[in-house]
């Protein structure tokens, strides 16, 4: 007897009675009893995803569920990494959510719509990757894109861009969803069944021109939701504007469904594919890691930089994907293996700080109302905790020792830097690439990190709201701090993580590649030896902290500190304007980048009247637009409202057109068998 | 594991610890001397740390953590970074965890404290050093990463140790084109990382030109000792890595004393004679406008992609 | 190569140090320990003396080999240079610079009119000799100092 | 000469010959930009000589002897001629646009140098399956002919001064050079010295229009010549 059913059961019920306490119950009750069902969903969810890690696998069908069709469910270790995340984060957000929605009054967060459709959310992030079939799949698929749909507008009231933001999202996350479902009808009519079970099995039975069309399409779907660029338009439009516990969550466990969705179909039930489809893969990554990471050194906006620096995580994500698929064509199996442990690794890792970063952006949205870089500043002394728990992700974020995501991307690069022996001009080209993207992309988040942490939350406050900041209340730093945990346990002990690991490449059939272990990571291949003790690492870092500290104690004569005020050039005290702003900090990198990012300028000078000398107001303005935005989607829209106003012609109004049309349609059909199909 | 490598381990870090401020008062008399100078001496630059560490410690009002324990995080990560690199011998009991990316990636942190302290002073010339900084540091990544990959692929891992020793016992490593390519490439980087001529002037009194020194305006005392050992211990942390990396002869493979004490005294005379030529390079050439710097590192990135091509296409795998 | 060929040819510029100069070296001064950092502040010179401050670093006098060497912020420093009468607009930035150096601190009046005032005594704008704003330990009469009275004056503050 | 040595001192030319190619996008200076040139001629002739003593064939080491004479010695030579009587002019009218700098190409030299990372890699794979045909130490180094050949045109077609667009064709040449020498280990003398004689005769007739241009326009920026058309 397992105990994943009982688990999903659980989760299940908790997560429905959970939309119904907060269709039903008054404000006051509302939030708390929905975060704790919410809670329990997650912890739930978490305990089905361990246990699935911990080797058990569980599959059941469900007939009457769904009409015609039934549901198919199943769990293996792969599918048990993502629920395991999504459990978890759920957890940790929805303790936070229960404080955030708290002071926010029955609006947002906190209105009835809102909390009945987060335990749903939760419910669905949990059970996605339980989907055995494709019926099922884009079902729960579906569900979970309306009801995020839904939680994104739930500020609607408060800022008219959150409508824009729902808007790109309903139509993207559509539009992926259309491309999902010729993928997924196209394959299941090729292979002959639509269970995962029949299309894995009749996989090789299909056409490889079909199987590239599936994976493609299927691929643009999967980047699209992981928000890797071209397709990550509403990306940043929609994360910064949900309210911040939604926002941690789909930064995190539904954008990781992309990557979930994109190694199931790939890699399990298509089977691997020939190298261009992995290639093609790599260069999304690469592109969506430097891009997002470019665009989030620009932004000056708290939650967008975090929404870009998802797109880059998973373009990080995605060259290890594709980087496994692409070794597993030419036959390297454990180097496959270890590519994709990489993948998961930064998957889960990623999850942790991201949530927190969402969630520590949120305390400071709901204290000063601000999300403009610009306008904060000095929250470390007014929100401590929530500076400090800033910092520990920005940490993890940034790919540097000790944080956690040094050690995932360590474990990509090792990756990447070994796939050199595996023979053929594509991975002799490609690899030297995605190790040159990797590097630039972690040296620019180093720079949009300090940027986020040093501008927003060092320095003196830049404006009075900032300035008034409170920190946030004991259930938000409590949630935050069960990810701040998180995120310290996958940085000092990532070996804890090693056999799940294996056992979810595993099972897509690749050999466990042992990376992770016990006190540390170790690559051991043929002719291969890495390895990093992270544990060591911090160690030694706090052992010589403290000499650096101690020594000069011991050897300084005068023991007491000075307090003196900075240091003004002999000037009046500088004032928080004189102080660098976000926008000033990226400015080199954004004139580095010129080519790429396209700034826009105006200037306009409005002289004193009757005077061509002198000038009463100059006002310069700069804004770094998405330039694929601008030059992929503005042409398509623009076709398609020219198109929408021809097609206004079509309709005139006559019945005996429209019955016209009928009969066109009928006559063509008819010809077209007649000629024989 | 022995005493020797222990011995070792200790040996690196009061190498660098001890022997940072003489590189620097040994590359400014050089200069000095070609400039025509008397100079000040090879022992100034401690005469200088004395001097501060007994001068009082001063924290300007509105700066926070941030500021006050950079300069400790600064010379922790060359600290640890120095221990792990095998200036002296390969075959120390850290050996096993020396792995080049992490060195790279410890120098980084440095970087990123010492930025995150300049804008926690909130003063103008703070935020504009870290601003610069992480913009230099960003572009030098790609370089240090392909030169590192293009390193490893002879030696089949990036543990440095295994590279060095790969090195010694195989010469023409070095002298292929690959080698020659990482090396200069890296030398770039090594410039670019740690703020010296073309890429910085680490001299300049001017604010309007500074990177690293605009980030240590504020610091003072003991605090502003700490930042400048720890700015030199990474210049001398950085030039003994590529001389180990390049020239790895003399550096102890085994556990005996008297290869310990010959590969100190090398690692001295290869580390002075690197200084030197930098310092005299420093003389003929200018600091580069700040936008100029991109070109610089892209140069050195094509030297790293060719290196990596190079040791795969001639003569390299296949 | 021009370059090398034309510092083969010069060779040493600096002149031979000449003797420590007398004088006995101010109490504060003995805990640098012969490494003086040295921040100028020009508090309203006409910049004769700050010529000849300049002419104090270069390859001939070099000031550096007895351990001063200037510095870009007064919190680095140890020696403030304070040139000129004190003008009115000058005196608080003056203060400040002093304030803003760690103990221990000197100030090195450098020239007539920072010591006295000098030619402009008693102008309308000038708020008094550097003595009068901040206490001064050294002083280095001149209009304008020579380049090795002040050289002689930062010695007697290193110690070397 | 061992095998071993021998592909090292291969390696080492073609890495120089490819090295030059890459500094010669680097810098801006022209007078630099022609001393690159001479040492990528020298590298050039070390891989013919190194061929020809490999294989015992001397006619081969004739050519690299004669490669050297050309592209380190005369070619060289006649550019900084060429360069010199432009300064001179300068000199004379005080032209302000500073003719012995490559000051703003067309493509910036940052980007034109991740260009030239491109072109190497492209380089490299199309060259692959010839590699594979005859992998000797010679043929693996092919890449490197491709790439000089790739980056010769790169810079002949954003270069705006004239002098640059010749050492842009120069590489070029050196580049299909290296290429034949690589791939079947020399080309027949004759064809070698026809080649050459091509090559000085171009860079003659090229050499005589830059300086019309200079006496025409006071300038050798080729966007000047847009004007005649227009």
């Amino acid at each position: 007897m397992s105990a994943i059913p009982a688990a999903l059961a659980t989760a299940t019920t908790l997560g429905g009675a959970g939309a119904l306490a907060g269709l039903g119950l008054p404000y006051r009750l509302r939030v708390p009893v929905v975060g704790l069902l919410t809670a329990g969903a997650g912890v739930a969810g978490a305990a089905a995803g361990v246990a699935a890690l911990g080797g058990s696998r569980w599959a059941t069908d469900l007939p009457g569920l769904l009409p015609l069709v039934g549901t198919h469910l199943a769990v293996d270790a792969l599918a048990g990494v993502f629920m395991a995340v999504a459990g978890a984060v759920v957890v940790a957000v929805a303790v936070y959510g229960v404080g955030y929605a708290a002071g926010h009054g029955p609006h947002g967060l906190g209105s009835r719509t809102a909390q009945a459709m987060l335990p749903l959310f939760a419910l669905t992030l949990v059970l996605v990757p339980a989907a055995a079939s494709v019926s099922t799949f884009l079902v729960l698929w579906e569900l979970m894109a309306l009801v995020s749909l839904l939680l994104v507008l739930a500020e609607h009231r408060e800022r008219a861009s959150v409508r824009q933001a729902g808007v790109w999202y309903a139509v993207m996350t559509h539009l992926g969803l259309v491309l999902l479902l010729a993928a997924f009808a196209l394959f299941a009519a090729r292979a002959g069944g639509e269970t995962f079970a029949a299309l894995r099995a009749g996989a090789h039975t299909v056409s490889p021109t079909v199987r590239g069309l599936v994976f493609v399409l299927a691929g643009l779907a999967f980047t699209s939701k992981a928000g890797a660029v071209p397709l990550h338009a509403w990306l940043p439009r929609a994360h910064p504007e949900a309210p911040s516990p939604v926002s941690a969550l789909m930064s995190t466990a539904m954008v990781n469904l992309g990557v979930y969705g994109l190694i199931r179909t790939g890699l399990d039930l298509l089977g691997g594919g020939p190298a261009w489809w992995w290639l093609g893969l790599i260069a999304v990554g690469g592109v969506s890691a430097v891009y997002g990471i470019l665009q989030a050194a620009m932004a000056s906006d708290l939650k967008r930089l975090l929404a870009y620096s998802t797109s880059e995580n998973m373009g990080l994500v995605f060259i290890g994907v594709g980087a496994c698929g692409l070794f597993t064509s030419y036959g390297d199996r454990p180097l496959a293996a270890l590519a994709l442990a990489a993948a998961l690794l930064h998957v889960v890792n990623h999850a942790a700080f991201k949530a927190l970063l969402f969630c520590a952006a949120g305390s400071v949205v709901r204290s000063t109302g601000l999300r403009d870089l610009d306008r904060l500043g000095g929250l470390r002394s007014r929100m401590p905790a929530t500076a400090g728990l800033f910092a520990l992700a920005a940490l993890g974020a940034v790919a540097l020792p000790p944080g956690n995501g040094f050690i995932s991307e360590w474990l990509l690069l090792q990756s990447l830097i070994h796939g050199l022996q595996v023979p053929g001009v594509a991975v002799a080209v490609v690899l030297p690439l995605s190790v040159a993207l990797i590097a630039l992309s972690a040296g620019i988040a180093a720079a949009a990190f300090v940027k986020a942490l040093g501008v927003g939350f060092f320095a003196r406050p830049r404006s009075p709201r900032a300035d008034g900041a409170r920190e946030a209340p004991p259930l938000m730093i409590a949630g935050m701090g069960l990810l701040a945990a998180a995120c310290v346990a996958l940085a000092l002990v990532p070996g804890l993580l090693g056999d799940a690991l294996d056992r979810a490449v595993s099972a897509i059939g690749l050999p466990g590649s042992g990376a992770l272990s016990g006190g540390g990571v170790r690559v051991r291949l043929t002719d291969i030896s890495a390895s990093l003790s992270p544990l060591w690492v911090v160690a030694a870092l706090a052992v010589a902290i403290m000499a650096a500290v101690g020594l000069p104690r011991l050897y300084g004569r005068r023991r007491r500190r000075m307090n003196a005020r900075l240091w003004d050039c002999g000037g009046g005290a500088p004032t928080p304007r004189m102080a660098y702003t976000a926008t000033s900090f990226a400015e080199p990198l954004q004139r580095v980048f010129d080519d790429v990012l396209a700034p826009e300028q105006d200037l306009n000078v409005t002289p004193v009247r009757e005077s061509a000398y002198l000038v009463e107001r100059v006002r310069f303005e700069r804004r770094v637009p998405d330039r694929i935005e601008h030059r992929l989607y503005e042409p398509v829209l623009r076709a398609l409202a020219g198109t929408g106003r021809s097609a206004r012609r079509l309709a005139g109004g006559s019945v005996h057109l429209y019955l016209g049309y009928g009969f066109v349609g009928l006559v063509v059909l008819l010809v077209a068998l007649a000629v024989g199909w | 594991m022995s005493a020797v490598g222990y011995a070792a381990v200790a040996g690196q870090i009061v190498v660098v610890g001890a022997g940072a401020p003489l590189l620097t008062g040994w590359m400014r008399q050089v200069r000095a001397r070609l400039e025509g100078r008397a100079g000040a001496g090879v022992l100034q630059p401690w005469r200088d740390t004395r001097k501060l560490l007994r001068k009082e410690p001063i924290t300007p009002v509105g700066t926070g953590s941030a500021f006050r324990t950079a300069p400790a995080l600064l010379v922790a990560t060359t600290v640890v970074a120095a221990a792990l690199v095998p200036l002296l011998s390969t075959d120390t009991p850290v050996s096993s965890h020396a792995d080049l990316i992490l060195v790279v990636a410890l120098i980084a942190l440095g970087t990123v404290a010492l930025a995150l302290a300049g804008l926690d002073t909130g003063t103008a010339f703070g935020g504009m050093g870290a601003s610069r900084e992480m913009t230099v540091a960003a572009l030098v990544e790609p370089t240090i990463l392909l030169s590192v990959f293009a390193l490893s692929i002879p030696a089949g891992t990036t543990n440095i140790p295994a590279i060095v020793s790969g090195a010694v016992d195989e010469p023409g490593r070095l002298a292929s084109p690959a080698g020659l390519l990482a090396t200069a490439a890296l030398a770039v980087a090594v410039l670019a990382e740690t703020g010296r001529i073309p890429v910085d002037n680490p001299s300049t009194h001017l604010e309007l030109t500074m990177i690293h020194e605009a980030m240590a305006l504020e610091y003072a005392g003991p605090d502003l000792a700490l930042v400048e050992l720890g700015a030199q211990m990474r210049l001398t942390l950085l030039l003994g890595l590529l001389s180990s990396l390049f020239v790895p002869w003399g550096i102890a493979t085994g556990t005996s004393w008297a290869a310990l004490a010959v590969a100190l005294v090398l690692f001295a005379a290869k580390v002075c004679l690197l200084g030197a030529v930098l310092a005299a390079a420093e003389v003929f050439w200018a600091k580069i406008r700040l936008f100029r710097v991109p070109e610089l590192l892209a140069g050195s990135f094509l030297l790293a992609l060719l290196a990596v091509t190079a040791s795969y296409f001639l003569s390299g795998a296949s | 190569m021009g370059l090398l060929r034309r510092i083969r040819e010069t060779g040493r510029a600096a002149e031979p140090a000449p003797p420590r100069p007398e004088g006995d070296v101010p109490e504060k001064a003995r805990e640098l320990g012969g490494s003086v950092q040295v921040r100028c502040v020009d508090a309203g010179s006409c910049n004769g003396c700050e010529i000849e401050i300049a002419a104090a670093f270069n390859p001939v006098y070099d000031a550096e080999r007895y351990g001063a060497r200037q510095v870009a912020s007064p919190r680095h420093a140890d020696v403030a240079l304070v040139t000129g009468p004190v003008t009115r607009n000058m005196a608080e930035p003056l203060r400040r610079t002093v304030a803003a150096m760690g103990e221990p601190r000197l100030v090195v009046a450098v020239g007539d009119c920072a010591i006295n005032c000098g030619e402009f005594a008693g102008g309308h704008g000038v708020e008094g000799a550097v003595a009068d704003v901040v206490p001064v330990d050294l002083t280095v009469p001149g209009c304008p100092p020579e380049p090795d009275a002040i050289v002689a004056a930062l010695r007697r503050v290193t110690g070397r | 000469m061992s095998g071993g040595l021998y592909t090292q001192l291969l390696d080492l030319a073609c890495g120089a010959f490819l090295l030059a190619a890459v500094i010669v996008l680097w810098v801006r200076e022209l007078t630099a930009i022609i001393r690159v040139f001479a040492l990528q001629g020298i590298a050039l002739a070390a891989l013919a000589v190194l061929l020809g003593a490999h294989e015992h064939r001397w006619d081969l080491v004739g050519v690299g002897v004669g490669i050297g004479a050309l592209r380190a010695g005369v070619l060289p030579y006649l550019l900084r001629r060429a360069l010199a009587t432009l300064t001179a002019d300068r000199q004379r009218y005080g032209t302000a646009a500073a003719e012995t700098r490559e000051t703003q190409p067309l493509v910036n030299v940052a980007a034109s140098l991740l260009t030239a990372a491109l072109l190497t890699l492209l380089a490299y794979a199309v060259a692959r399956p010839l590699t594979a045909l005859d992998p000797t130490p010679a043929t693996r180094a092919l890449p490197v002919g491709l790439a000089v050949v790739l980056i010769g045109f790169f810079v002949l077609v954003t270069r705006r001064r004239a002098p640059a667009q010749v050492v842009g064709f120069l590489l070029l040449d050196n580049g299909i050079t290296a290429t034949a020498l690589l791939a079947t280990s020399g080309v027949p003398l004759i064809v070698e010295l026809g080649v050459s004689f091509d090559v000085l005769l171009a860079v003659l007739v090229l050499q005589m229009l830059t300086t019309r241009m200079r006496e025409a326009f006071g300038t050798t920026d080729i966007d000047d010549l847009r004007e005649l058309h227009d």
